[in-house]
């Protein structure tokens, strides 16, 4: 499928390299306590992701993943983080994070997670003769890292963002694992991202209205007992 | 192939059937209306008795339509067995309804639509019960008999204990048809996916291990539906609730659906028994029927006795059933065929005269008002034709001759007195204790329903509640089913006669035929009873006597006042309260009762609390734990979000470590 | 056949009017035993008479089964009384009954009693009715585990059959007859009313079972009851002889071999009733729950003796 | 073409209910854009019917018999809601005092949720498939928190966020597919068609596709509402209108569930093992018998039903799981049964608590006396859900336990633990609630609102008595797809 491998060889080593730096960034989240910065991380992790796709488009010429590279620019990187820090501010939440767990012991478990992920995904990349073995493996340890975070984490906000990484997390597996999903399947995904993303907004603020206040545990009053 | 009888009974279901729906229809226009549907049931009851009858005599015949699925299709049979059965059913039905319309004509509109239809349906029910030929059909009516009694249960639904009773009734009922299913399933192996034709389960040849199983399984369906220890506490919770002419049903017919479910499953599917199924039914059938007589020896609610005592009659039937068995298991077959007779005539018995007593309280509930005993007494001065009938019903189940209730009872212990002719040694021995443990039950519940007809019928009125003769249709059921009782008492050797062909069916071998007016099942030498010539002799004796004693001695009687001892004051609270005429009871078999003594509104009194035992001993524990476990279940529903994802985090991560 | 009739009216009329002779004696030997001067043989035919001619009273609102009630116990005997092979076996009446339903029948008797103690609704009767139902119930099985030993023996439930069969193997002793003879007796006991259960001549309210259902009555229908009673009597120590004593009942044939039969019969009759009269004297009154203690130990000997029967083959 | 026409009238259906939705004909509208819904998916149905199944858009959409069956179901089940939702809303109208514009959101996220469930199961792109399911969560979150309560409010952000992080797994499962099916059909579009997945289905990476599998499992098993998945359910249950909770169950989980069996063909194409079975039989058995017990104690009307529409997903997972013939028929036929069934009790349920004002079982009873028709659709709703014939439930649990007792008795015990225990829970609380005296102020809601139940519950009754042969053929012949 990669005819051209002289630009995949330095091509691949980019790649390669984005994909360190995406679950680098993953693990930055896991653990950072500020809100603010976690916000950054999450575009800087949009921004890692459009390059990604971009370098693709550029390598396999596929047209129109030029346009999706373009969207995740826009969408990922710029207008969710920015709107993120403007509901920051509106809704004045306090800049803190408090986890569940404590960062040592989560970064911990993120190990764990991440040497599960790539034991499971090597009999895949064995598989694949693409450029893209071991990314499997990266993209699914960020898919994990970001569900470990929204377990972990107490504030509605924070929850969103780690949704938001899983989302990052899922969106480099489709491109650069698999060199691009169809089209259409692409703008749907984004398409109920935005829609996603707007619905929360419409959230906090009923929540600031309901409760005045992000915490997650005026969100635990259903039960049974 | 006789098609007639199958048609007939397809028929006169189906005019049930209508008939339910123009009751519920017509309903609101008048009580004739109501009325005359339900005259028009008897007779249709009748109709079907008259389909029975050609079914003892006529070969079986095949009836399928389609079903939901093809492979499905509702498929009916009528054969000698279920012929006997419609016979029940059928002349229970026409006397219960003969009886239903004057009982049910004070119900308003909306309450007496829905009762013409669940009533209907429920009859409806009990007869497709008898001719289903597939495990489908015969589940749906199974459960449709008891939806529809279960309507009827709660139809007085306003009080909680009602719907506790329909709740217990269902619950068990539901269970019941569930293990039935299995059982099936088992019998029929793959033809269950045809659907379970019967003729696919005719002799299955199953491991011992299945069989066993697919007994245990059909044994626990039907004795949940019989009413038999340990499952039969909703008998004497939903029977009392119910209006009398439903429990007349479902304690004449419909228990009956279960025996005849048993004797389908034990006798033509289970081909080759074990030995100790037949005694696993004789111990649980005894230790029913002891425990059924002693409860309802400790009943004060009329009908709640009359609830226990079937549970009783069920063991007894189950008794036999298990005799039967047993020596069916040996291929002593003249010996299973007089065991089962005893049994089927004691079912035919029971319906008739239980009948009888649960319409004979219906009149009493209607001309008093209440049924608890405690508050009446000496109802034969205001209704004495309705006590006359009752006394009759009461002579017959208390087993005294020459009624029916002895026929049976004498067949069944003329069949323990066979247990010698059994080649295992302890077992023909143990089997007479059996026999004293059945004539211990017999004594007891001869004592158990004199106190219910002498409490409600004879001695002082106990409270001042104006009653007044039932009416006339309700007096003529009550007759016809007395009539039925004497009839079955006085030529029991005709009926054994007419019901040769349900043996042959079962086990392929019958009684001897009886001749002329004796009852010799074995040999004469063996045993004779001629009910004839015994009520012959008493009728001549009697006659003498009264003719000689009035001949000679007849002076004048002279009416004074009661004299009991002299004694000054005398008022009617001195004779035996309910609880007072067991008391005897209740000390002898203190460990059983577990009587407590609680105190009663008014001061100066006491009430005795008797529960169920079984209550204590296996349902609470089981509800405990049922909570305790949906308890824990609980706390997966903790209300905090992230340990949600928790779950589905762990969930994720086990199955692709396991997968791995 | 005709002779088979003749002899079947000769025994009713026979039990009739030798009952009360019967009860006569034992209470003239109990009288002796306890040294009273007896008050003879004839007292009972007195007693009858009397009570025969007394006009009889009925409470205002009694129902028709309290005045019926005596003549269908009355009845109800004579037919057994017919049944029973007494002075020969093989009788007309004989198969229209066997052992279970001549219990059935004597149920039916006591039934019939109980229903019309409670029509009075007085206390003393039904008191005296629940005590009967609870004696009887309880009674009854140890019968027929001492009827059944009988009739398993001789593979029959017909007394005539029985007591053929059991004539035929005469002097062959049996262990479990033994047995099933005490707790026949036993149960003799509790159902006529006799000490230790009951005691026919008390009426101290407390103890008294039977005679307590009789305080209603009176004139005719009190003697019609007592006649019943004492025939009942006669008729459990026919069967007990029937059963345990059985030689010397001829089967339907001569006037010769009859008269024989009475003789041997009443020379049984003396013997029983002697027994009876010492063990009333002996023993003392039970209180009522003890009754049921006395009961199990009938029924016990009675299971007892199926088992030896099962055991020993005899 | 039909496949247009459908998604046209439920499509077009949108924007029209977002600008006239508050009117007073709002509601009408609603309900003749259902109608006419139903009839093209009729239509269609006729179509397919007589020749076969058949896809349009160069293979973007696919109709067979499979899921032809549920279009249909929806058909009915949306158009029922509507109907009901009309008289039901008027009465929350004035209760919750919703403005218009609530109520046109109300009605738009209605019908985009309807729409979704139609576009989902019409696509034959397993990538549209996850869109479209998507779609569904977000349309009913807005609907869940209608009513700006707390506790409607905390139920939707629940569903939000947990359905989001299942069908964002069930997106990665859906890559891992993607992954697996790109070597043998190439990259581009045709790698996600479902129909040419199937062709293939063979020569799919085994690996890969069990991962995916697990994968999609655990996704779109949160929307089945699978233990322990299943935690938002009962509480968007009890947090929406009652419209909204009948098709939740109604039409949401089969779709999902549809989701999960399409996945399943694959795998055990590629399997050729009876790893994807397994996992359905586990955890339908969990989610049945957790679901019966934790109905033991329940107070609450609304998550009492909830948490019974896990047990029968469950059991129909179960079903599934065993997959032999009759078992998978059995579990269609639970599938179709369940979701008339179901959404006829929340129709009930709803109209029960508006007439006593609480939600509290305690607090309902003597509905029977209150409205007859009302009490009747409510016993009966509720003894078929209980698997009483004459319903089809009933026959489908039949048929379920003689298939287990064929395969696997020794699940069977589990099985009716499950069964009984839900009997047990159910029942009581439904006489209670039925029966007795009519409670203070309580008032006599529309009868009006009863008929789509008991239409829904007679179609169920036919289920049950006699289904049309072609019918018959037709479920088999859906059931042979999922071999």
């Amino acid at each position: 499928m990669l005819e051209n491998i002289h630009v995949a060889l330095w091509g691949v080593a980019i790649l390669k390299f984005l994909a360190a730096l995406l679950l680098l960034l993953a693990f930055a989240m896991l653990a950072q306590r500020r809100l603010l910065t976690l916000i950054n991380l999450l575009a800087w992790q949009g921004a890692v992701l459009a390059i990604g796709t971009g370098l693709i488009a550029f390598m396999t010429n596929q047209s129109e993943l030029w346009f999706s590279a373009a969207l995740t620019l826009g969408l990922k990187a710029l207008l969710i983080p920015v709107v993120l820090r403007r509901l920051l501010r509106r809704l004045k939440v306090r800049g803190d994070v408090e986890a569940i767990l404590n960062i040592p012991l989560t970064l911990l478990a993120g190990i764990v997670l991440v040497i599960f992920a790539f034991s499971l995904s090597q009999p895949l990349s064995n598989l694949s003769s693409t450029v893209t073995r071991g990314m499997v493996g990266i993209a699914l340890a960020a898919v994990l890292l970001a569900f470990l975070m929204m377990i972990t984490r107490r504030k509605a906000i924070s929850q969103v963002v780690g949704f938001l990484a899983m989302d990052n997390g899922l969106f480099f597996t489709a491109t650069s694992a698999t060199l691009g999903m169809p089209m259409i399947v692409e703008l749907g995904i984004a398409l109920d991202a935005l829609i996603g993303f707007v619905i929360l907004g419409v959230f906090f603020f009923q929540m600031r209205d309901t409760f005045d206040s992000m915490d997650l545990q005026h969100l635990e009053k259903i039960r049974e007992e | 192939m006789n098609p007639l009888p199958l048609n007939l009974a397809l028929l006169a279901l189906l005019l049930w059937l209508t008939l339910g729906i123009g009751g519920f229809a017509l309903a609101g226009w008048s009580r004739i209306v109501s009325r005359l549907i339900f005259l028009v049931t008897a007779l249709n009851g009748l109709l079907l008795t008259m389909a029975g009858f050609l079914a003892l005599q006529s070969t079986p015949d095949l009836f399928k339509i389609g079903g939901p699925i093809p492979v499905f299709p509702w498929s009916f049979r009528l054969d000698p067995l279920s012929g006997f059965f419609l016979i029940l059913l059928g002349l229970l039905a026409a006397a219960v309804s003969i009886f239903s319309g004057s009982y049910f004509q004070s119900l308003p509109v909306p309450a007496l639509r829905r009762l013409m239809l669940q009533y209907h349906s429920f009859l409806v029910g009990m007869g497709l019960v008898l001719l289903a030929d597939n495990a489908f059909t015969f589940l749906v009516a199974w459960e449709v008999m008891a939806l529809a009694s279960y309507f009827l249960v709660v139809t007085e639904h306003e009080e909680p204990g009602n719907q506790r009773a329909g709740f217990l009734y269902l619950l068990i009922a539901h269970l019941g048809a569930l293990a039935i299913l299995l059982g099936f399933t088992i019998l029929a192996g793959p033809m269950i996916l045809q659907g379970g034709a019967f003729s696919a389960m005719l002799h299955s040849t199953l491991s011992p291990f299945w069989a066993s199983a697919a007994f245990l399984l059909t044994f626990f369906g039907f004795a949940a539906k019989a009413g038999l220890l340990p499952v039969h506490i909703w008998l004497p919770e939903a029977h009392p609730v119910a209006p009398a002419p439903v429990s007349a049903l479902m304690s004449g017919a419909m228990l009956q659906m279960a025996f005849y479910g048993m004797l389908r499953v034990d006798f033509l599917f289970l081909h080759q028994e074990a030995t100790w199924w037949g005694l696993f039914i004789l111990i649980i059938g005894l230790a029913s029927a002891l425990f059924g007589v002693l409860f309802a020896a400790a009943q004060t609610d009329m009908k709640r006795l009359l609830a226990y005592s079937s549970m009783e009659n069920m063991g007894l039937i189950m008794v036999a059933l298990g005799l039967a068995l047993v020596f069916h298991s040996y291929g002593l077959n003249a010996l299973a065929a007089l065991a089962l007779m005893a049994a089927l005539y004691h079912a035919l018995n029971h319906a008739f005269f239980k009948g009888l007593l649960f319409l004979g309280s219906g009149s009493v509930l209607h001309a008093t008002g209440t049924v608890s005993m405690s508050r009446l007494g000496g109802l034969i001065r205001s209704m004495p034709q309705t006590a006359f009938f009752m006394l009759i019903g009461v002579l017959a189940i208390a087993g005294l001759p020459p009624l029916n209730g002895f026929v049976s009872e004498w067949l069944l212990l003329q069949a323990f007195l066979l247990s010698p002719a059994l080649p295992q040694g302890t077992l023909s021995a143990v089997l007479p204790l059996a026999a004293s443990g059945v004539v211990l039950t017999l004594a007891l519940s001869a004592y158990a329903i004199i106190k219910f007809y002498g409490i409600v019928f004879l001695g002082q009125a106990r409270e001042i509640l104006h009653p007044h003769e039932s009416g006339i249709w309700e007096r003529s059921a009550m007759a016809l089913l007395a009539l039925l009782c004497v009839t079955l008492g006085f030529i029991p050797g005709i009926v054994i006669n007419l019901l040769h062909p349900v043996l042959h069916e079962l086990i392929g071998q019958s009684l001897a035929p009886q001749t002329g007016i004796w009852l010799t099942p074995i040999s004469a030498q063996r045993a004779s009873y001629s009910p004839l010539l015994f009520i012959l002799g008493m009728i001549l004796a009697l006659g003498l006597s009264v003719f000689l004693v009035s001949r000679f001695f007849g002076r004048p009687l002279r009416r004074v006042k009661v004299w009991s001892c002299g004694f000054p004051l005398h008022n009617s609270n001195m004779q035996d309260s309910p609880a007072g005429f067991t008391q005897p009871l209740l000390r002898i078999f203190a460990p059983v009762y577990q009587a407590q003594r609680a105190p009663a509104a008014d001061p100066k009194q006491w009430v005795l609390q008797i529960g169920e035992p079984t209550y204590r001993l296996v349902y609470r524990p089981l509800g405990r734990a049922a909570l305790w476990i949906s308890g824990q279940m609980l706390r997966l529903q903790q209300g905090r979000i992230t340990t949600y994802l928790l779950y589905s985090f762990l969930t994720l991560l086990i199955l692709l470590a396991v997968w791995r | 056949m005709t002779e088979a009739t003749i002899l079947q009216i000769v025994q009713i009329i026979f039990v009739l009017f030798a009952a009360p002779l019967l009860s006569g004696y034992i209470q003239m030997l109990r009288a002796l035993l306890q040294n009273r001067r007896p008050a003879g043989l004839w007292q009972p035919y007195r007693d009858l008479w009397r009570l025969f001619h007394k006009e009889s009273l009925v409470f205002t609102d009694a129902s028709w089964l309290f005045s019926f009630t005596p003549y269908l116990i009355f009845a109800a005997l004579l037919l057994a009384a017919g049944i029973i092979p007494i002075l020969a076996t093989g009788l007309p009446l004989a198969p229209a009954a066997d052992i279970i339903a001549l219990v059935g029948l004597f149920a039916l008797a006591r039934v019939f009693q109980v229903l019309a103690a409670m029509d009075t609704g007085t206390p003393f009767a039904t008191l005296g009715a629940h005590r009967e139902m609870l004696i009887a119930g309880l009674a009854e099985p140890a019968l027929l585990a001492a009827l059944f030993t009988a009739s398993l023996l001789s593979r029959s439930t017909s007394l005539s059959m029985i007591v053929i069969h059991l004539e035929q193997l005469r002097f062959a002793l049996h262990p479990s007859m033994v047995f099933a003879a005490a707790a026949f007796f036993m149960v003799l006991l509790a159902e006529n009313a006799r000490i230790p259960v009951d005691n026919p001549a008390t009426h101290l309210e407390l103890t008294m079972i039977h005679e307590a259902m009789l305080l209603e009555y009176s004139g005719r229908h009190l003697a019609l009851m007592e006649w019943g009673s004492m025939i009942k009597l006669l008729l459990y120590l026919a069967i007990g002889v029937a059963l345990f004593l059985p030689w010397g009942i001829a089967p339907v044939s001569n006037v010769v071999a009859l008269l024989i039969t009475v003789g041997i019969l009443i020379l049984k009759f003396v013997f029983a009733g002697l027994l009876l009269a010492l063990v009333e004297t002996l023993l003392a009154k039970l209180r009522l729950f003890r009754a049921p203690e006395f009961m199990a130990t009938a029924f016990l000997l009675g299971v007892i003796g199926m088992l030896s029967y099962f055991m020993l083959g005899a | 073409m039909m496949i247009y026409l459908v998604l046209a009238c439920t499509l077009l259906g949108i924007p029209l209910l977002a600008i006239w939705g508050s009117e007073r004909w709002g509601a009408w509208l609603f309900i003749v854009i259902n109608a006419l819904t139903l009839l093209a998916i009729l239509a269609l149905s006729a179509r397919v019917l007589q020749s076969g199944s058949f896809t349009a858009g160069d293979d973007q959409f696919m109709v067979d018999d499979l899921n032809m069956l549920l279009v249909l179901v929806d058909g009915v089940v949306g158009l029922g809601a509507a109907f009901y939702s009309r008289s039901y809303m008027v009465h929350e109208i004035i209760h919750w005092s919703l403005t218009p514009g609530r109520m046109r959101l109300y009605h738009a996220m209605f019908q985009t949720f309807l729409s979704t469930m139609l576009l989902a199961l019409l696509t034959n792109n397993m990538g549209i498939l996850w869109v479209a399911l998507e779609g569904a969560t977000l349309s009913t979150v807005l609907l869940v928190s209608l009513f700006h309560t707390a506790e409607g409010l905390e139920a939707a952000w629940k569903y939000f966020i947990l359905c989001g992080v299942g069908l964002a797994m069930a997106l990665f499962g859906t890559i891992m597919l993607y992954f697996a099916a790109q070597r043998t059909l190439g990259d581009g579009a045709d790698a996600l068609l479902w129909t040419h997945l199937d062709a293939i289905r063979h020569q799919l990476q085994p690996q890969i596709m069990a991962i995916a599998f697990i994968f999609i499992l655990v996704g779109y098993g949160t929307k089945v509402g699978l233990v322990p998945l299943h935690n938002w359910l009962p509480d968007a249950h009890a947090g929406g209108p009652s419209s909204v909770s009948a098709v939740l169950s109604g039409l949401l989980l089969n779709v999902a569930l549809y989701a999960v069996l399409r996945a399943k063909v694959l795998t055990d194409g590629a399997l050729g093992t009876i790893f994807a079975g397994r996992l359905l039989m586990g955890f339908g058995l969990l989610s049945l018998l957790v679901a019966s017990f934790t109905m033991l104690r329940q107070r609450d009307v609304k998550r009492l039903f909830a948490y019974s529409s896990i047990e029968h997903m469950g059991i129909a997972t179960f079903a599934f799981g065993i997959g032999s013939p009759i078992a998978i028929f059995a579990g269609l036929l639970h599938m179709i049964g369940h979701s008339l069934t179901k959404s006829s009790v929340f129709f009930s349920v709803g109209l029960s608590v508006q007439s006593v004002g609480s939600r509290e079982i305690q607090r309902i009873h003597g509905i029977m006396k209150i409205n007859p028709f009302l009490g009747w659709a409510f016993m009966l709703g509720v003894l078929f859900i209980l698997g009483m014939p004459p319903s089809s439930l009933f026959l489908s649990e039949f048929l379920i336990i003689i298939s287990t007792l064929q395969s696997q008795p020794w699940l069977i015990p589990m099985l009716l633990l499950g069964m009984g225990v839900a009997f047990a829970a159910i029942f009581p609380r439904l006489q209670a609630m039925v029966f007795g005296s009519i409670p203070q102020n309580a008032i006599r809601t529309s009868t009006i609102g009863n008929i789509p139940a008991f239409i829904q519950l007679t179609l169920v009754v036919l289920l049950c008595v006699f289904i049309p042969l072609i019918l018959v053929q037709w479920i088999q012949h859906a059931a042979s797809l999922l071999q």
